[in-house]
């Protein structure tokens, strides 16, 4: 196992009271591995990434649970080693490539920077392989393009430029936090398709952040759905798109246009909106806005329950329920 | 880049013109008459009436300016009415110190600024970042020359240990002089003479750059607290690096960008507020003695000075738009043309 | 970029490196207690006399200049035909050995001193003193000669008897000329070839036969002077002079007390403790001066001396001056001040009685006066006009005056007195050259900025006239004791105080003394 | 599953500030609740309503006449009866700073109403009309702004004489450029707005649509610059008052007792101590407000 996350806690302490951003999640990557968590804005999975990274900022902070990466606690780590790590062993690109790239410095220099300060290599030979990487991500003329600033480049060729800097250091897991959310259709698919080819090439894990489910589709072996800080669902992806368990995975699938939809009514929208994170409902977090809503789900909160390698959080799957039921 | 910047000189020239009819106008319609300030206690309305005559006071008010032009233009701006020294003398025998001043106050409150405003944002909210902005809240708030007296009161009055006015021991004055002590004095390799210019320096210095350094805190802090919250600076971190260099490299200079603008702007209002602390350390600049000639009606000299001001403070601009350029590679000089 | 790294570090390290510096010498200032500053230079210090003054000569040129700050300096430079007594105003002997003056009092012959030689090297004889005088005169002289009208105005040509003889004919008897030619304004001799090499203007290039001579002057800092070996008399004891300009008064003090000036002048008395607490002493110098309050006779209601009588009944002058100078300057009772000819113990102002003035001024119907006054420090006023007229103002309300004020700098101020919108001015004279004409012709002036009351009495002025003619004696000194009488019966001025000059003087200098007509001969000065 | 990529819905809640609970309200209403929010801004409110009590009932808590001279109890150091000290007239110190207050605040505030009124009218000329006149307008500005406003201050009170009113034009004069400025700048960005274009098309009268539609926009930052323009207002007045050419005497101005004390800072500490505190606070307590209104403006700042 090359990353395994346990009972993963993430609280923001704010003015008006403290916000469980990731609220004890679990979850594990293998080598090679391509890991997609999948949810809205505020579920919680770029808490997620950050805490693995690190670098969660004020006012949050990883309140509880370990993160093994290697068999090591990374939350044991000492700030000098975490920077170690970070950008070597395991690399983060962003949603934003415009703005993740600093604006005063050249491409190359932001490149040269991290394999300087992981390889210690010399200037020169950081340079040609700066040069490598930009070829590696398929940018034409590297050695042109590396004395660019980024504002004189594309979105495409910007996050281009973020994958050949995370991945200078031959990095044993990706972190890729939306990475196509900012970019042209046409784009997005090259630079899945970059990453799907990284990822054989350099054999990393990568953990895909991401709202999308078509980017799931294409891209991942296994899909975790985050719910509100919490893990709703979790499968591989074929068993995840044939059989969705969850209510909300199911709101969340129903809600893509489909070409061999043949109904005309409007498409399905989730009803609601998601909770105010300091005002959680009591029950499970998505009863309000649930189709199958039961009496149950408002008092208590359903549990991760495993059936079949497909875990799912919902009341539904409860033997009790289904006893019940029937 | 050449282009635009000859763009900019050519449009001094209307600028330049402008202040020299403010003043002119302020000067020798509305200011009272030099001649009995010039002429002694024992003058007598003739002999102030001729004097008028003498010095082309008597012409009509335009002919008056175009003669003035016409002497700007070749370089001779008139001969001071009260000591009959050419005004180019008057002013260059004095400006270096008021540059000097102003440099000096520039570079502390720079230094100090950009390093208590960097520390403050990093260490938001902490102890440090809240007696830092006390700080720079207090320092625009005082008056200059105020703050100038108390600092004259506590270490030359009270603690004897830095000089009350002043530029330089006579004693220690340099022989061969530009006007800037300290070029001089470390030129000249007579490190005696260049300590004790510093010390001469560093009172009024810090007086007149108090409020700049308050300015500086003030912008660096919120222009690093933006720029820390940026993605790239999340970016810097996923690298691996340091967070000193996170703060020092990728922060700063960013950061940077704004702070510059602010810079060169106090550094042209620096030479306004020189006049007050020219007065209160017995600095012997170009404010403090402006401000003499203003009360004493010598036209020709206030018509110089502020012409000279108003050239240097346009500028002090052109060159911060151009700085501006230099640290940040987004901006292009052909986009803000025009 | 790497350019630019390189030079902003370059910079960074330069400033620390300049901060760590100040540091350092401050701390070593320190441990010095502030005694001598620049301790390094103690053996040069010792030669070196620094004299801080307020502020820059106008000039250096004695022709040229009218201002106190330029006569100091010029005072070591130059020397005139004749010089002033050190402990009054009678005349002695200066670059004249002697001299004769006809009974008629219209020719003066002044026979010159020999084998005196200017600083440039020439000679200094009859031909540099008929240069000089007669650039004062028509058709040489210029409007912007402030004095030559004052000290040449009787001249009417001045001839050379002999290389070291000269003859000055005058157009009337004018028995203060004597004075005048001992003057530190339009009186001292100038190298007439400095002149002819500085286009007829020496200000920034002195040369004359003084004690001292001139070495630089760095604008708004200091005016340095050495000694003058070649000099014919007693040569000067230190060899050094810096004149150095602190427009600050508080300041000043502060230099005095770091040890950063030997002598200090132009201070007023609320300092005097600290600066003796300090270790330093005080010199207290009489001044010829008088600092007065005048009012307007041209107009009602003081067109009344009853009126004017009142005014200076209301006003408590001895406290007034004991608290706004702190018993450095004496409440005037006259015009004269007192160790000038014709001064008389007799003359009395009208005395302090608030009951008086009262009933008077309630009688005449004055509830409200306006008062101009001016807003800077003045030699004869170092609290300057505005706390004065405040002072006023305080003793006028319990009277039943109310006073308004209005204060103007001192340009400003001087064109409101000539456009005479005013019932009360302040106003102040120094004198000029020790006469008592000098003052009491100021009643008599037609300008109306020098007779600020506007005083027009026929008797006076024919008075006035009958003792510029008068040679000098008692009968003299009786007419100015009686124009005295006049104007204190008329309450035409309510004379205040006669300034004392203060100056602040380290322990260790010695022999100084600052002469009445507000200048310093420094060459007997020594440092212990 | 085919290549389809449908956004999930997002929702209003960011992934990690803090502004949770806000609604969309009228901006100054905005602006004032959020300056309830900061403290330092509160106290600068406070401190200035203070000072602008202390103006209006200042005659009523003055222990003495602060003009009125008295040689007999001149350089008194404070005790239980002077608070403050009396200065070289014997003038009580405490009274004297007092009516300073009310100087200081008329002093300031008209200036700012001039350099305003004549500001906002140019700025809004030259924002709106373009062109020419523009160019004219600006190009003047440039003048001023390139002498440095105290030596114009000075210049103007040295042809003007010394006065209250004299010191409110000198100072509301210099200060006409910024402005100016911030109108037109204001000006220029709300002037190609939908509403401001169609207010245009119904064929209003240009005076109409500034004072109606696009004033209202710039109030706001008007009103930061006017609060931030009366504490440099004040710096300026005393700055003028303390090199002599403030207000006629006996009038108690800050920097006019400043100057003065100048001569006794040894002897008289008090004489300085206090009138530069008056200076130091007033000054404060309008930049904290400033500063406050500044934040509650700008939402991204509020933040930090």
């Amino acid at each position: 196992m090359l990353l395994e996350v346990n009972h993963l806690q993430t609280e923001f302490q704010l003015k008006h009271g403290t916000v469980k951003a990731v609220n004890d999640i679990s979850f594990s990557i293998e080598k090679g591995e391509i890991l997609a968590i999948v949810g809205e804005s505020g579920s919680g999975k770029s808490v997620t990434s950050l805490s693995v990274m690190g670098l969660v900022q004020n006012p949050g902070k990883v309140v509880g649970g370990e993160i093994l990466f290697k068999g090591e606690d990374l939350l044991k780590k000492s700030k000098a080693e975490m920077q170690a790590i970070r950008g070597d062993q395991i690399s983060m690109i962003f949603q934003e490539p415009m703005t993740s790239l600093n604006p005063v410095y050249r491409i190359k220099d932001q490149i040269m920077e991290s394999i300087m300060t992981h390889m210690k290599l010399s200037k020169k030979e950081a340079w040609e392989r700066a040069v490598h990487m930009l070829e590696v991500v398929g940018i034409p003329s590297p050695r042109e393009r590396a004395m660019d600033y980024p504002h004189q480049m594309s979105g495409g060729m910007r996050q281009r430029v973020m994958i050949a800097m995370a991945l200078s250091c031959r990095p044993e897991l990706l972190i890729a936090d939306e990475p196509t959310t900012a970019l042209d259709v046409t784009i997005q698919a090259q630079i899945l398709d970059l990453l799907y080819h990284m990822r054989e090439k350099f054999n990393m894990a990568v953990l895909l952040i991401t709202h999308d489910l078509g980017v799931v589709s294409e891209a991942a072996d296994r899909v975790i759905v985050m719910y509100c800080g919490q893990i709703v669902e979790e499968a591989d992806v074929r068993s995840l798109f044939a059989n969705p368990m969850h209510p909300y995975t199911l709101g969340l699938l129903k809600s893509i246009p489909r070409l061999e939809d043949e109904s005309d009514g409007p498409l399905y929208m989730i009803k609601g909106m998601v909770p105010n994170p300091l005002k959680m409902p009591a029950g499970c977090p998505f009863s309000d806005r649930c189709d199958r809503c039961m009496e149950r789900c408002r008092r208590e909160a359903p549990a991760l329950k495993e059936i079949d390698g497909h875990k799912v959080r919902c009341f539904l799957y409860d033997s009790e329920t289904e006893e019940a039921q029937v | 880049m050449f282009k635009y910047i000859v763009k900019r000189i050519l449009m001094l020239i209307p600028v330049l013109l402008g202040v020299s009819i403010i003043v002119f106008l302020i000067m020798r319609v509305f200011s009272p008459d030099p001649a009995p300030i010039v002429l002694g206690q024992h003058a007598t309305i003739e002999d102030a009436n001729a004097w008028r005559a003498a010095n082309g006071l008597d012409k009509p008010l335009y002919i008056q300016f175009v003669d003035f032009l016409k002497g700007a233009l070749t370089g001779d701006l008139g001969t001071s009415y009260y000591t009959k020294t050419p005004v180019t003398q008057e002013i260059f025998s004095r400006f270096p110190a008021t540059i000097e001043l102003a440099l000096a106050a520039i570079i502390l409150a720079s230094v100090f600024g950009i390093f208590i405003g960097i520390i403050s944002a990093v260490k938001k909210n902490s102890i440090i970042d809240h007696a830092g902005m006390l700080l720079a809240l207090v320092g625009v708030s005082m008056p200059i020359f105020w703050l100038g007296i108390l600092l004259i009161i506590l270490f030359a009055g009270v603690w004897h240990i830095l000089p009350s006015g002043g530029r330089i021991d006579p004693l220690l004055q340099p022989v061969v002089s530009s006007g800037f002590y300290i070029y001089d004095t470390i030129v000249s390799g007579d490190t005696e003479a260049l300590a004790d210019a510093l010390r001469h320096l560093i009172l009024p210095a810090a007086a007149l750059g108090m409020y700049s350094m308050a300015i500086i805190t003030r912008m660096t802090r919120s222009s690093m607290l933006e720029t820390m919250s940026q993605d790239y600076i999340r970016t810097a971190r996923a690298k691996g690096i340091s967070e000193n260099r996170v703060v020092t490299h990728h922060a700063l200079r960013n950061a940077m960008i704004p702070v510059t603008t602010v810079i060169g702007l106090q550094l042209g209002s620096l030479l306004g507020g020189a006049v007050l602390t020219e007065t209160v350390f017995s600095w012997p600049g170009i404010g403090n003695y402006t401000v003499e000639c203003i009360l004493k009606s010598d036209f020709p000299v206030v018509q110089g000075v502020v012409l000279l001001i108003a050239f240097i403070f346009v500028l002090i601009n052109l060159v911060v738009d151009i700085v501006y350029a230099l640290i940040d590679p987004r901006i292009k000089f052909s986009k803000k043309e025009g | 970029m790497k350019k630019r790294t390189r030079l902003l570090s370059f910079v960074l390290a330069a400033v620390i490196a300049c901060a760590g510096l100040t540091a350092c010498s401050g701390s070593k200032g320190s441990t010095a207690s502030g005694s001598a500053l620049a301790s390094g230079t103690k053996s040069r210090a010792q030669d070196t006399l620094i004299y801080a003054q307020g502020a820059d000569p106008r000039g250096l040129d004695p022709a040229l200049v009218d201002d106190g700050e330029s006569a100091k300096i010029m005072v070591n430079i130059y020397e005139g035909l004749l010089k002033y007594d050190k402990d009054s105003t009678k005349v002695e002997p200066g670059l004249a050995e002697s001299w004769d003056v006809s009974d008629d009092g219209l020719t003066y012959t002044f026979h010159l001193r020999k084998g005196v030689k200017f600083q440039d090297g020439t000679d200094f004889n009859a031909d540099a003193v008929k240069f000089n005088i007669e650039r004062q005169l028509p058709p040489k002289v210029t409007e912007d000669m402030g004095y030559a009208s004052f000290v040449y105005g009787s001249v009417k040509s001045v001839e050379v008897v002999d290389q070291y003889t000269v003859k000055i004919n005058m157009k009337a008897a004018c028995t203060p000329f004597l004075n005048n030619l001992a003057m530190c304004l339009g009186a001292p001799i100038v190298s007439p070839k400095a002149l002819q090499d500085n286009n007829n203007n020496v200000n920034e290039h002195p040369c004359g036969t003084g004690p001292y001579k001139f070495v630089s002057w760095t604008k708004g800092q200091n005016v340095v002077l050495t000694r003058n070996d070649n000099y014919w008399g007693t040569k000067a004891v230190t060899k050094n002079v810096i004149f150095k300009f602190i427009k600050d008064n508080s300041a000043r003090v502060v230099a005095l007390n770091n040890g950063e000036a030997d002598i200090i002048d132009g201070i007023d008395a609320t300092v005097v403790s600290q600066i003796e607490s300090a270790g330093n002493k005080i010199y207290e110098a009489p001044g010829m001066n008088i600092n007065y309050m005048a009012y307007n006779t041209t107009k009602a209601p003081f067109d009344d001396a009853k009126v004017r009588t009142a005014i200076s009944q209301a006003v408590n002058v001895p406290e007034l001056v004991k608290s706004l100078y702190q018993g450095y300057a004496d409440a005037a009772t006259s015009i004269l001040p007192t160790f000038m000819p014709g001064y008389d113990a007799g003359i009395k102002q009208a005395a302090y009685d608030v009951e008086a003035a009262k009933s008077t001024l309630a009688k005449a119907g004055v509830k409200s006066v306006h008062m101009i006054t001016y807003s800077n420090p003045r030699p004869y006023n170092t609290a300057n006009g505005q706390a004065l007229a405040e002072a006023v103002q305080g003793y006028l309300s319990k009277v039943g005056v109310k006073a308004t004020i209005d204060a103007y700098d001192w340009t400003t101020y001087k064109e409101k007195v000539k456009a005479g919108d005013y019932d009360i001015c302040f106003y102040g004279w120094t004198g000029d050259n020790g006469d008592p004409d000098n003052f009491m012709n100021l009643l008599a002036d037609k300008d109306p900025t020098m007779n600020v009351a506007r005083y027009n009495n026929p008797d006076f002025k024919a008075l006035i006239d009958k003792g510029v003619a008068t040679p000098a004696g008692d009968e003299r000194n009786k007419i100015y004791t009686e124009l005295e009488k006049i104007a204190a019966k008329d309450a035409v001025w309510l004379p205040i105080s006669h300034g004392k000059t203060l100056c602040g003087y380290r322990s260790n200098v010695k022999d100084f003394y600052y002469h009445m007509t507000g200048v310093v001969f420094l060459s007997g000065v020594s440092k212990g | 599953m085919s290549m389809q990529h449908a956004e999930l819905p997002k929702s209003e809640f960011p992934e990690q500030t803090a502004d949770l609970l806000e609604k969309p309200e009228s901006r100054l209403k905005e602006m004032w609740e959020s300056l309830c929010e900061d403290k330092a801004a509160l106290t600068g409110l406070f401190v200035i309503l203070f000072l602008v009590l202390v103006a209006l009932f200042g005659p009523l808590i003055m222990p003495y006449d602060p003009n009125l001279s008295n040689m007999t109890k001149s350089f008194i150091w404070p005790n239980s009866e002077h608070w403050f000290g009396t200065d070289q007239l014997g003038r009580d110190i405490f009274s004297r700073v007092i009516a300073g207050t009310r100087i200081s605040l008329t002093v300031g505030l008209s200036a700012v109403a001039i350099s305003l009124t004549i500001g906002v009218v140019l700025g809004s000329i030259a924002g709106y009309r373009g062109g020419k006149v523009d160019t004219v307008i600006m190009r003047f500005m440039d003048m001023m702004l390139a002498i440095p406003s105290i030596l114009l201050a000075i210049a103007f009170m040295a042809a003007l004489g010394k006065g209250l009113d004299k010191a409110v034009i000198a100072i509301g004069f210099v200060s006409i450029p910024e402005y100016a400025r911030i109108v037109r700048g204001c000006i220029l960005s709300v002037k190609e707005n939908d509403y401001v274009q169609a207010a245009r098309v119904i064929g209003n009268k240009s005076s109409r649509i500034i004072f109606k539609h696009i004033l209202p926009n710039v109030l706001s930052s008007i009103v930061v610059r006017a609060t931030l323009g009366i504490s440099t207002a004040v710096l300026d007045t005393a700055a003028l008052g303390f090199l002599g050419l403030g207000v006629q005497p006996p009038a108690a101005e800050w920097g006019d007792m400043l100057g003065r004390a100048r001569g006794f800072v040894f002897t008289a500490p008090y004489t300085l101590i206090f009138p530069g505190i008056a200076i130091t606070l007033t000054v404060l307590a309008f930049n904290l407000l400033g500063d406050g209104l500044r934040d509650a403006l700008d939402p991204k700042l509020r933040k930090n």
